[in-house]
């Protein structure tokens, strides 16, 4: 049965399940309860995480389940990685991806290497929350969406979910997946509302989704941009053109075959990724299509992305930082050869 | 390890109007932003300061533009103590163009690197390694400056606090490590996220002196400051204060608290405030007048208005300086 | 005059003569000098470097300027940024690029963002130089290319050299340069000899260098990668194929119109990049081209990356995970569509 | 803090005849890896553990397969006391397919999880946060083991260093902390890096019990190594212990030691050399005879001879384990 719950609910959701599915799954972070060792809080939490994304956790499954962590990254996150590596199933909570800066070395040398190092002989059932995104006037080191640094690295899944639905499905499998997994929530979908079936399921790392089909145009987008992509698709609709908008879901393992069908159809491509546009997702998306997808291509591969430069603070330069459809309009009707797009 | 208490009349009258001054700024500055932010009018997270402005002010009494700081999150407090525009400011909190960042940098990254205000800082600890390499220019360059890293009781378990401290230590380097033990990082409880029972006593770890004092009481902070300035201006090194305060808002705007208990939160809003403290202190002591005292209150309170004025009628930043001040070159 | 000296020879001498240019250089970093407080060795250093490339610097500008860090990466890398917002011009040495785990924050969020968050009110004028490469059986941890990380990151300059006379003059712009500049050194290179000059000299930041001239193919490739590359063109030649060779030297800024200008002559682009393949240079230039540069392309671009998998410790291994001449041959054949250049 | 002075006879006879047998299997392995890399035969950075033997073998005598160590890039002591397989590690030092990880390690990554030696590791402080994962699921999973960090003096200044042992000591988790101070980090002196005298003296920012033993008496470290894991087994949390070691070679192959001065280099390599000490404590006290020293000694160096030989007589890894083991999937 499904209900419309939120995308913040729905990640909760996930992690209530995997917590009754399996004893070993745990969670760490700063607040992720809130309030340790306060007297009138022992089996309650004072947050439940900085957004509330983890509520009632730690009232089901107590403190040694649900670990407030000192403000040190590095530390609880090395522990996490080795937590799983000896038999634990740890989900730890990165609070902003900005943070990685604190413990890059525990994810990339440590978490990511370890099995490849080991010769096979471990496994590093690992999944590290973390919120990404602009929009929230939350300024530079808060804002940044650096799904593109943990695509880089060999080791690593990377999931970066846009519904409700994708989410929980995709936590779970993330939780479930006997690999690293970072896995990424846009502080500025929390709110968003969905249909959400209430059981346990899981939806395969690795697969793309659809989020609407034409003939005309591929957009791949990716995170919150999916909805600009369909806002975008929407507005197209109205001068006669399809759009198909491709969800990748996962950034890494990436789902090739569905980007590639999808331009072989339509043969034109737009990428929108709200990352900085260097070395980044759009231009991993942008490189596999202009080699495997080539053939396929009428029209030159446009990448909607953030300008190179940090996320400003004052609302009036955010709002000019983010893609928009508009901006897409206008690379569509540059790859259509049609300037009265730009104008719907 | 012994809390030190505060002397009578290390502090001259002008310097007293100064720090009586600047905690009124801290106080009402802040107020008046948790009022605005209420009305859901300023954009992003906002921490505010309030109940902690003995600190900041009583270290920056000692310091000239010549000094540097580095600051956190909860940056207001050390803008203004160091001297930063009330307006300039304001308007930086609004994301204006005429704020001290043009808008960019917002709440979390007030800075005036001419102020010797080396920014509020989004990333905890981050201010640990920036404080040791403003007191490396200062040493190489034998400008006779310091720098003061103001850190939380959070801050105090991060890596950089270790690296940092023992770089200043070995180095031997004129920097002040302030920190701010206002008992909760976000909602965790100090006693429960650190192994030490005080932040001071990390500092024999790096051979260096630990210092407790009352961080409400802006007199004791003043002269614990006054002792750790000198000697790392006399090349001896750094110092650890640790300042026992308390935070009178939430962690930021929006924070219900679950955490702090009514009668915690009475005894530090009333009892211990450091406003009403030093202002019987300077009143006992006869530095002030009650009439000075209300003069300054009224003009700090003037000032706010019209900073929040300025930053009200202060235009946006346009569209050309999204892409500026990346490079040096555009 | 210009003589042969080895690559280390040249990044040493670039050190030597900006310190003797400005006192406001300095150098910090483990064991940049070694010995710090050994009665011996007071004036003299213990090592010069890990691998020698800081010698005889401590000896002519002392130990207040030539600094031996702890092993702190964050401490040091933190001050450095301050120093240089203050009024010094550091060079800070990160020993090998794949510690930055332990420093990206003050690179990250400190170093890059700090002018930008500041409203233009600071500079950085920061040099961080850092080993980097696969080849020297140094496995996973100690092996890695990750340049892409730091281009992604706006407000930080990459420069990545692949000869003695590039590498001291690159060099010496980075650390005039007012800006945050990460300095690659491929540990490989560092016995490679070259002429180069004796006397001052920069090479400007954002310049790429044609390597070899050529109207069928182009190759940009990098770092010790334009080796590869220039090996494949000599084996191209052989086929009368004429390879355009163009080296980036910096990836961020990037020389667009030098790598668009060559494909508009050639039509066929392959990149060399032996990072790892995803969000990477690589796909970052081949995006590039595949937008502005798709009406020159005659065929997909390829790319010559590492596999997407840590460099692996074995000699076995670590050779297939390279990029070699003949991976280049392969995919030439494939685009030219002339199999029989595989057999070169 | 007094250095702990060993006591006699708390070494059963069979476990002193394990210790002395992986000393000498340590001291051995790492002679002769010292020999075939001067020959230039083996690839890539080498960091050799002789002379430290008495640490890695006096704490691990404690250790069974539920308990964890953390290791360093100077690991194959570690491996040794933690009963990897000689061939399998002498193999991977050779980057063959029969190594104890495929060869796809090295030297700076032998681990065996099933051994519980999580690793070697090429980053320095990479163990801390390591061994507290280890402690934590212990501690979760009620399993009665411990985790062991090893460290350096250089790892000692890392901020891992501070996070690893604040979040053991909160959680009172069964981790031992092992400094392995050897005097250097690479070409530099503990004394200038570290602004501690004692790496022990440290543990009392975490109100955790520091040890200082003499790193060169296995006997020493053995029982300073019993007080920490008993109270780590018994919830107590953990403990810093600090073994003031030395090594014999440089800090790895080809290091010309400039650092070092012949009158240390001396007193280390000879008069305090562990094993002869062991050796000779072993015969003062009746617990081994010299026979059976000698037996020891001689199947050591019939295995080293035959590790080396497996090693040269194995395949090198082929194409396919390029591209596997990077997930479980592949
Ligand atoms: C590296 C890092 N981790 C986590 C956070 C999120 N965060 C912001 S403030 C804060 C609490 C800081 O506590 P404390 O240092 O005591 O300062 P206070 O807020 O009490 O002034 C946390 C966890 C952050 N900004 N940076
Ligand atoms: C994070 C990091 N920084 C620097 C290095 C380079 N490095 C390898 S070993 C070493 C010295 C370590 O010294 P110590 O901890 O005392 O261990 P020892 O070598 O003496 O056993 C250094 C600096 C590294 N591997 N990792
Ligand atoms: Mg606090
Ligand atoms: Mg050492």
């Amino acid at each position: 049965m499904t209900r419309k719950i939120s995308f913040s609910e729905a990640v909760n959701e996930a992690m209530k399940l995997a917590m009754r599915k399996d004893p070993n799954v745990i969670l760490l972070g700063e607040d992720v309860a809130g309030g340790a060792t306060v007297d009138h809080l022992q089996d309650d939490e004072a947050w439940g995480g900085v957004m509330g994304v983890t509520k009632g956790l730690v009232q089901e499954f107590g403190r040694e389940r649900v670990l407030d962590t000192p403000i040190a990254e590095a530390g609880y996150m090395g522990a996490a990685v080795t937590a799983a590596a000896t038999g634990m199933r740890p989900i730890a909570e990165l609070m902003f991806n900005d943070f990685i800066g604190s413990c890059l070395d525990e994810v990339m040398n440590q978490g990511a290497k370890l099995r490849y190092m080991f010769g096979g002989k471990a496994k590093v059932p690992l999944t590290v929350r973390t919120m990404h995104g602009a929009g929230f006037r939350a300024a530079a080191q808060h804002s940044q969406s650096l799904y593109a640094l943990f695509t880089h690295i060999p080791g690593l899944k990377v999931v970066v979910p846009s519904t409700p639905s994708d989410a929980k499905g995709l936590l779970l499998a993330s939780i479930f997946d006997d690999d690293p997994v970072i896995f990424f929530e846009d502080k500025t979908l929390y709110n968003m509302k969905g249909e959400v079936d209430e059981e346990f399921y899981t939806i395969p790392l690795g697969k793309a989704d659809i989020k609407r089909q034409g003939s005309d145009l591929t957009i791949v987008a990716i995170g919150k941009q999916v909805h600009t992509a369909l806002k975008a698709a929407e507005l197209l609709k109205e001068r006669g053109i399809e759009t198909e908008v491709v969800d990748p879901r996962t950034l890494s393992p990436l789902d090739e075959e569905t980007i590639l069908a999808s331009v072989e159809k339509t043969g034109r491509l737009i990428v929108i990724d709200e990352a900085n546009p260097r070395c980044s997702a759009a231009t991993d998306i942008s490189a596999l299509v202009a080699d495997k997808g080539f053939d396929y291509l009428d029209a030159p591969i446009k990448m909607i992305t953030a300008p190179h430069c940090p996320v400003p603070f004052s609302p009036a330069l955010e709002d000019l930082y983010l893609p928009t459809p508009e901006k897409v309009l206008r690379a569509a009707a540059e790859i259509i050869g049609d300037e009265t797009i730009v104008t719907v | 390890m012994t809390i030190a208490k505060s002397q009578t009349k290390s502090i001259t009258q002008e310097k007293a109007k100064w720090m009586y001054q600047k905690m009124n700024e801290i106080r009402q500055f802040e107020d008046k932003v948790h009022e605005i932010f209420s009305k859901g009018v300023l954009p992003g997270f906002v921490h505010l300061y309030a109940g902690e402005e003995a600190v900041a002010v009583g270290i920056c009494a000692h310091l000239s533009e010549k000094d540097y700081i580095t600051s956190t999150h909860r940056g207001h407090g050390h803008c203004i103590a160091k001297e930063c525009d009330l307006n300039g400011m304001m308007s930086e909190i609004y994301g204006k163009a005429t704020g001290l960042c043009k808008g960019k940098g917002g709440s979390m990254h007030i800075a005036d690197v001419e102020k010797g205000m080396l920014g509020a800082n989004g990333i905890v600890g981050g201010g640990f390694p920036l404080a040791v390499g403003a007191g490396l220019t200062a040493k190489l360059k034998k400008t006779g400056g310091v720098a003061v890293c103001f850190f939380g009781d959070g801050a105090n378990n991060h890596g950089t606090f270790h690296e940092g401290i023992n770089l200043a230590a070995i180095w031997k380097l004129p920097v002040i490590f302030v920190a701010e033990n206002n008992g909760y990082a976000e909602a965790t409880p100090f006693e429960y996220a650190s192994s030490c029972q005080n932040i001071a006593d990390r500092a024999a770890a790096y051979n260096i002196p630990g210092e407790i004092v009352d961080g409400k009481d802006v007199v004791a902070v003043y002269e614990a400051a006054e002792r750790a300035i000198e000697r790392a201006r006399n090349g001896q090194g750094p110092t650890l204060i640790e300042c026992k305060t308390y935070r009178n808002y939430g962690h930021f705007e929006g924070d219900a608290q679950t955490y702090k208990s009514s009668e915690e939160k009475q005894k530090h809003l009333q009892e211990l405030d450091a406003i009403v403290r030093f202002r019987k202190h300077l009143l006992a002591n006869g530095l002030v007048s009650e009439q000075e005292l209300m003069h300054i209150e009224q003009n700090v309170a003037e000032a706010i208005e019209k900073a929040v004025e300025f930053a009200e009628n202060s235009p946006f930043p346009t569209e050309e300086e999204l892409l500026r001040d990346v490079y040096v070159s555009y």
